[in-house]
């Protein structure tokens, strides 16, 4: 059966929800705007019953996988639980429903969860001052290159590279290169480390800064870090803390103690807010005190008794989006750090760590581990092997649908061949990493005693594998009311 | 601790599977000089009880638009949200999965963020939508960034009656490209500049912060004349009643997208959105949702056109943005699902009704409307004779939230007032400020 | 793959939800009660971690199909569109966290949806006065009956039995018995209505009253119901209405005015309150003017300025449940009565009885219809000649589950042989009605092209059909961790 | 109409279809002298908007025990909720689902409701428990049922320290049966009534209304020496540290369900559970789930022994109950699979612990506590020097609800304050709760 789209339960002049009739007089429209400003055309939104809805958004509901269905372990996306007194505490009228220009006076409960919220993250990461407006980690890097780049502009410097290593998230090159820096790519050595060799050789007058994940996107921690801090430094240009991995090292170590001038914190990561589909996210970010004064505008001030916002801030970057980030996220965020507290957060990470290091010890006896050392939250797999045996990591990925788990992240760090990037996280039972184990050992007899299995799962999804080049030689876009199915793979729309 | 599910004995059991004594071996390639060797300063852990008395606590320190008459906008609007929309949305499966990397387990998000296109492309009357931006003010940034990079010109113009947010990131945005921006208050003004510099884009508010819609056609116009693009910001809900930009030869589209069924959250999160012609398909920032078929011939859905992403292109990337706000355009689809057409339409025009209404009577009382001789749609500002503060000030004390003072974003709109009127408000709470004001004059 | 229950994710130690330390002195247990008094045995509560219980009950709710999963047309349970709004409104804490022993001054908007409830109750069925007590149709049905005796004896009359027609509900004679009086069956006529003339040799002097659904179970309207409440009151008897149907009448007909003189709502089946896999429900009982004084207590009484409880009933039946009803289905009610208004009730009424005519009409010419007339909002199909061709009324059913619909109430009504009662209620669309019919059709043919096709339906489901005998003959009612499988089959528990 | 999906033309069809001209015809069967002649005389239809609007306005008027301190109990106790439990319930799978009568497509209801058996037999020390009642009265009344249909014996005896509802309950339904209650003070009267007619059943409550258990297994003991079945009223968050009624020999278990993890409700919808020995499954009301297989072998789960209900048995039937409260027994089941032993027992004994602190300062105070040679779990009364009604009212003026003022049940406890005390009160609240009382007996 075809994936349902609510367009094709449309029926003309058919009702949802009705909005009351006017207490005041109608304005004729057409005469109050003119005829050149009045819509014609017609609005192409569905016409359905409030029932239809309920049904099609629970139906499509149950063709996702997220969370509360089960095990996922997608490397690098920290799907930890999201807690429900987290959502509930987010859906108060007192939060959800309170307006944005609102006079500070009346918003007093929300801008303290803000001040604290950004003082705890301060004092996690390391770092003297934190902004919460960035909407996501993306968005946290380039609020952060932004502000390196004005700091150093400020100290009449005009540096324009950035370094980054070959194994960094794709945001890191793109952030540096949409904030208008150059951006050098400095290899891994041999341990999965920045190789700190070259990183010397690659620094100079026009270094504005090197970004960096740690642990980095193989689960490794810089074990060279403070050496590589010294030597960006030295040479004058700022370290950059992609927070992505943070949840390996709360409350044992922190970025603005191994030199990191800059941070930004995933609150839909390490922080448990649900990733709905795709976000929305938060990206915060600490930065050293000499920093502070080009943090985005407003900033909250004053004391307990009275919070407000301040724009008076000259040096400032300006702002990054509207307002004041995503309050509503940030609400949840504090929601699990008031229920964790330090101890807490050590030991979240600790769980994670161990949870991590222990599916890994399950596993590496069939599965290549490309480098051989204790890991952090997350560990990359080698499946050449596998492949030369005739299944890729993209087929094992599939083939574990199979097995009720969501696919861990495959072909990400781009260093590592046939990459497999697994992350359990702390929220994790033993059993579930037990189960899961059994299941890659399993898939991996498979390889050789039914390779077809592999090649053609998943088997009892909704859909099979989907073409893609197919998708992207002619996009469909939109739905089209005339045949929507026969515009696939016959003409496409561009 | 609260969500580890860890016995003392799992956590045993794992330490002498990996001949461990202690997880503090997992954390010895940390360099000593590195570790943090205190505890984190930070609070006692509360149950899950304390938590919720907490932060009850804490939200009853906020006024809300419940308990409070708003009559604020600028972008963001106290409207009406059906109830069905939050039950569906909160569903585990939309709500804790990740971005929709693994199609067949995906399909759910997937087909949403397909109809979500569909309806954005449609309101806006543009080729093609993509699946969200963080907000409208990063929207119309990203959309400064794509006519840079799609002209490769320097130049951004943007009307000086674009929502004063959008017109701060644009600046952050566009600098980060060592772009310059310049604004403009009229069209005519327009003109001079694009006739003097090479202008990648020119950016334009539809209806503008005064609510007003006239001086679009000619600034595309202009645009187009002079090779920029044509990029409008406009509120979604206006576009059920607007000629949409598209019709007018907009190349981008793009707009706040939380007056489409999404709460005020104190400014977010909410959504962005971001529709372009046929032409500029593969300059768009962010995920784009495309039709396929599965090995059996069924249609499904998929992430597409990924070359363009940063987890592809890297440092050749247009955008860096990854992770967007895709539960908010959720809620969007079903809100504008529940709508339909003729709700939307209920929608926009009971608050220009209303809007009028109110308009009207404060007009009478003496407040004049800005630029009284263009029509508006549902918000306006008015002149008030004295301190926009106090006026407020004194609405509050009565549970009126007043409009915007104009004069907190600009010395040159010092006595200006915004005023929002949505579906929500009633004759008579429009009637009660209406009375507050004149008592406030009268004082 | 077994259906899961949640004991078996338990381990030992494990823990969801924890409550703070106590902020006051420990009180020593054992020394405070007493040894004899302190439970010893193990509290056999599964022990899990909050993510193990979202993800065990999101998964079990998969299991399950409910109203918002797809077309529901269970016969007899008006299984009509339940608005989400209402279960906001309900969860607003003013109505959800109200205690019922808080002062009356303290519960004001509570009182005032009851008492406007009451009378809104009142006036659709055309009855003096409402209680709200009762908490599903047979609890009204109870307290309806209770209320008939106290009035009989009240007037010295000791009559001993009720009439029940042969089409009732079971519930209809099982309350007549439980409330002490003998049960006589009056038997329908050949048009499926009550017959008239064996119901006026049966009642005399011992007759306290008739039960009638009306329409009826066969979705009938009993033409002669006029006559027949003369018939029953003439003899010194009452009439008692089941409003199991009332779904049918609402605006065109009132119970009160066809001479009943006791009724039971069922809010839960015409209101619209969700049915939550088998109830809460509500059963307001209306009443004529001169039974009201026998309502339970307390009743609510004052003004809109003031609504208090009163106790103050002399000749009370007493109290059938704690407290005063459902208040929090009483809510959801009201807002579904405020949403429709009087227009707006008949149009449901009008709507619901269409639909089934309409779909009567689509399958009339292939199912049999025992009784050839019009129907209200519900109709009965004799699926006689199916069986004869091979496959009973169940197969259908069953069938009909791989078909994306729940099916019907079967072998309901008792009078009618191989019995399918199909109710689609108002809220399905004409495409709705048409795909059944269609499915129906298609079934049709199969059971003479591939009757194991219905057989051994439904095929797509969790489970395949369930032994009943099984469970019956073995009943096994509670987990046990030793090995719940084995016990299954092998020995029972009694 | 709101939630009619007809178009004009949708139903315009369905009369073509049928041949008839307007849908009067499908009603021609009514007889007229009957037909409502008139438009019912109700309200005017809201919009979903105002809707919402119109009962925000009425909750307003309710004081919740959110925004006051309470210490009321008596059967209902402002208990702490997990917010996993509501986001789980309103699952439309499992909110909008009738009774399980098709296993296949209901075995999330089913599997939940035996898990529920499940702990409530555990809990109540019973061999079996059932798929829920309305309440805990109508439990005790059903149970009253059973053992006058088990003995074949007419009287009922129940303790005077049964909740007040339970026991006009149990009149009203006994009555109906046309047997006899009896109500005793002590077991010493309790064994006196026995010795003197047929006893069909003696209901006791486990802790009663003061808070007392001790007398309970003497009661069970004098019922079984006189042949009558021995039903036991219990709160079962007690049970959670209390030896349970099954130990001492009851035959009956039911008891009022809110405790477990469901909201106050104004006294409604929360649920009654009713277990019982081995001997007695038979014997119950209500619905009951078995584990069984499938045809593949697979395990799964019907509703079972059917033939005790109304629906096959009819008149015959032992209890007419069809409908019972699924969803609140549910979220009973879902709030006990989070709490756990431990949890539960948490629960439980902070309540003990608090309760304590407070009778102690209140006896300082010098209200002595009723029955002070008894022990007591977290409720109890305390005798109040003047008008109960008048100490509640000082005290709501302060926010707090007061305790139940045991005089407005029976004469005989005028002047007897009933203070329930949970894990959500806090010492501070009690500290606030026992100064005012000071304050109000100096006044
Ligand atoms: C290492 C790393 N950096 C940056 C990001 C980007 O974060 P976001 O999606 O919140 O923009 C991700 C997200 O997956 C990541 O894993
Ligand atoms: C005709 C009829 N009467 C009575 C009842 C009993 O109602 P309840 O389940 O609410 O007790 C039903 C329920 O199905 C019914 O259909």
């Amino acid at each position: 059966m075809d994936v349902p789209v609510i367009f094709e339960k449309s029926v003309p002049g058919r009702r949802g929800i009705r909005l009351p009739a006017a207490d005041v007089p109608e304005v004729p429209l057409e005469e109050m705007l003119g005829r050149d400003f009045v819509r014609t055309s017609k609005l192409n939104l569905p016409e359905v019953s409030e029932m239809d809805a309920v049904r099609h958004y629970t139906r499509l509901s149950t063709l996702n996988y997220g969370l509360d269905t089960g095990f996922y372990p997608l490397g690098s996306c920290t799907m930890k639980y999201n807690p429900k007194v987290n959502e509930a505490i987010a859906a108060l009228p007192g939060f959800a429903d309170i307006h944005p220009l609102q006079p500070d006076s009346t918003v007093q409960g929300m801008l303290q969860v803000m001040k604290e919220l950004e003082d705890a993250l301060a004092e996690i990461s390391g770092m003297d001052a934190v902004t919460l407006q960035p909407a996501a980690g993306a968005h946290g890097e380039l609020t952060g290159i932004l502000i390196i780049r004005a700091y150093l502009l400020a100290q009449g410097q005009h540096r324009t590279t950035v370094l980054v290593p070959d194994s960094a998230h794709g945001t890191n090159p793109a952030t540096a290169a949409m904030a208008g820096f150059q951006v050098k790519i400095v290899p891994s050595n041999n341990r999965g480390d920045v190789d700190v060799d070259k990183l010397r050789q690659m620094v100079n007058e026009e270094t504005a800064g090197l970004m960096l994940t740690n642990p980095n996107t193989l689960g490794l921690f810089e074990e060279d870090i403070l050496e590589i801090a010294d030597i960006v430094h030295k040479a004058g240009g700022l370290l950059y803390y992609d927070g992505a991995n943070a949840n390996a090292i709360m409350g044992k170590v922190r970025p603005g103690d191994m030199g990191f001038d800059v941070v930004h914190l995933n609150l839909h990561k390490t922080f448990s807010t649900p990733h709905g589909g795709g976000g929305p996210g938060s990206g915060p970010v600490g930065v050293k005190s000499r920093l502070e004064p080009f943090l985005p505008v407003p900033r909250i001030v004053g004391s307990p008794d009275h919070y407000q916002w301040t724009y008076d801030r000259p040096q400032s970057i300006g702002k990054v989006r509207s307002f004041y980030g995503n309050p509503g996220i940030l609400v949840r965020a504090y929601a699990y750090l008031k229920s964790h507290g330090g101890a807490g957060l050590k030991e979240v990470s600790e769980t994670a760590v161990l949870n991590a290091n222990y599916l890994l010890h399950l596993l590496r006896d069939i599965y290549e581990t490309p480098f051989d050392r204790p890991v952090k939250h997350e560990f990359v797999l080698s499946l050449k092997d596998q492949k030369k045996r005739g299944a890729k990591a993209l087929d094992v990925a599939k083939r574990l649908i199979d097995y009720g788990v969501y696919p861990p992240t495959v072909y990400f760090p781009l260093v590592v061949e046939e990459a497999m990037m697994v992350e359990p996280t702390e929220t994790e039972s033993k059993e579930t990493l037990d189960m899961f184990a059994k299941a890659m050992r399993e898939i991996n007899g498979e390889i050789d005693a039914s390779p077809d299995v592999l090649h053609e799962a998943p088997h009892h999804t909704v859909m099979g594998r989907l073409d893609e080049t197919l998708a992207a030689r002619h996009p469909v876009l939109t739905y089209c009311q005339e045949d929507s199915r026969a515009q696939t793979g016959q003409e496409g729309h561009i | 601790m609260r969500y580890i599910p860890h016995t003392d004995a799992d956590r045993q059991a794992m330490l002498e599977a990996l001949n461990i004594d202690s997880v503090d071996a997992l954390f010895s390639d940390i360099p000593e000089a590195a570790r943090l060797h205190r505890p984190l300063r930070l609070f006692e852990p509360l149950s899950e009880m304390e938590l919720q008395q907490e932060f009850f606590g804490l939200a009853a320190k906020n006024l809300s638009v419940d308990q409070a008459v708003s009559f604020l906008g600028g972008g963001f609007y106290d409207r009406f949200i059906p109830a069905a929309i939050a039950q569906l949305v909160e569903r585990g499966e939309f709500l804790t999965a990740y971005t929709p990397y693994q199609p067949e387990l995906s399909q759910g998000t997937l087909a949403a963020i397909f109809e979500f296109q569909t309806m954005i492309a449609g309101l806006s009357g543009m080729y093609a939508a993509q699946a969200s931006m963080y907000d409208g003010a990063s929207a119309v940034g990203e959309a400064a960034f794509l006519a840079l990079a799609h002209t490769r010109r320097p130049v951004i113009v943007m009307s000086s009656t674009l929502l004063p947010d959008s017109q701060q990131v644009v600046r952050t945005y566009v600098s980060a490209r060592h772009g310059e921006v310049l604004t403009v208050s009229s069209v005519q003004e327009l003109e001079q500049v694009l006739a003097s510099r090479p202008v990648a884009g020119v950016i334009w508010q539809y209806p503008d912060v005064w609510g007003h819609v006239q001086s679009l056609p000619r600034a595309v116009e202009l645009a187009h004349q002079y090779g920029a693009l044509a990029v409008v910001s406009s509120d979604p809900v206006a576009l059920a009643l607007l000629r949409p930009p598209g019709e007018f030869g907009a190349d981008v589209v793009v707009g706040e997208g939380q007056p489409l069924g999404n709460h005020l959250n104190y400014g977010g999160p909410a959504f962005g959105y971001f529709a372009v012609t046929e032409a500029l398909v593969r300059k768009m920032p962010g995920r784009l949702v495309g039709q396929t078929l599965d090995h059996q011939g069924r249609r499904g859905f998929v992430l597409t056109l990924q070359a363009r992403e940063q987890h592809i292109r890297r440092e050749k990337a247009t955008s860096n943005i990854c992770s967007n706000h895709s539960l908010n355009a959720l809620q969007a689809t079903i809100y504008m699902a529940l709508l339909g057409p003729s709700g939307l339409r209920e929608v926009a025009s009971l608050s220009v009704n209303k809007a009028h209404y109110l308009a009207g009577q404060l007009e009478e009382a003496g407040l004049s409307r800005m630029g009284s001789e263009e029509p508006f749609l549902y918000e306006f500002a008015v002149k008030v004779p004295g301190s926009v503060a106090q006026l407020n000030q004194h609405l509050l004390s009565k549970g009126i939230l007043g409009g915007y003072d104009m004069g907190r974003w600009s010395d040159q709109w010092e006595g200006y007032w915004q005023l929002a009127v949505t579906e929500k408000r009633t004759k008579g709470e429009m009637d009660m400020l209406v009375n507050e004001v004149k008592r406030w004059m009268s004082r």
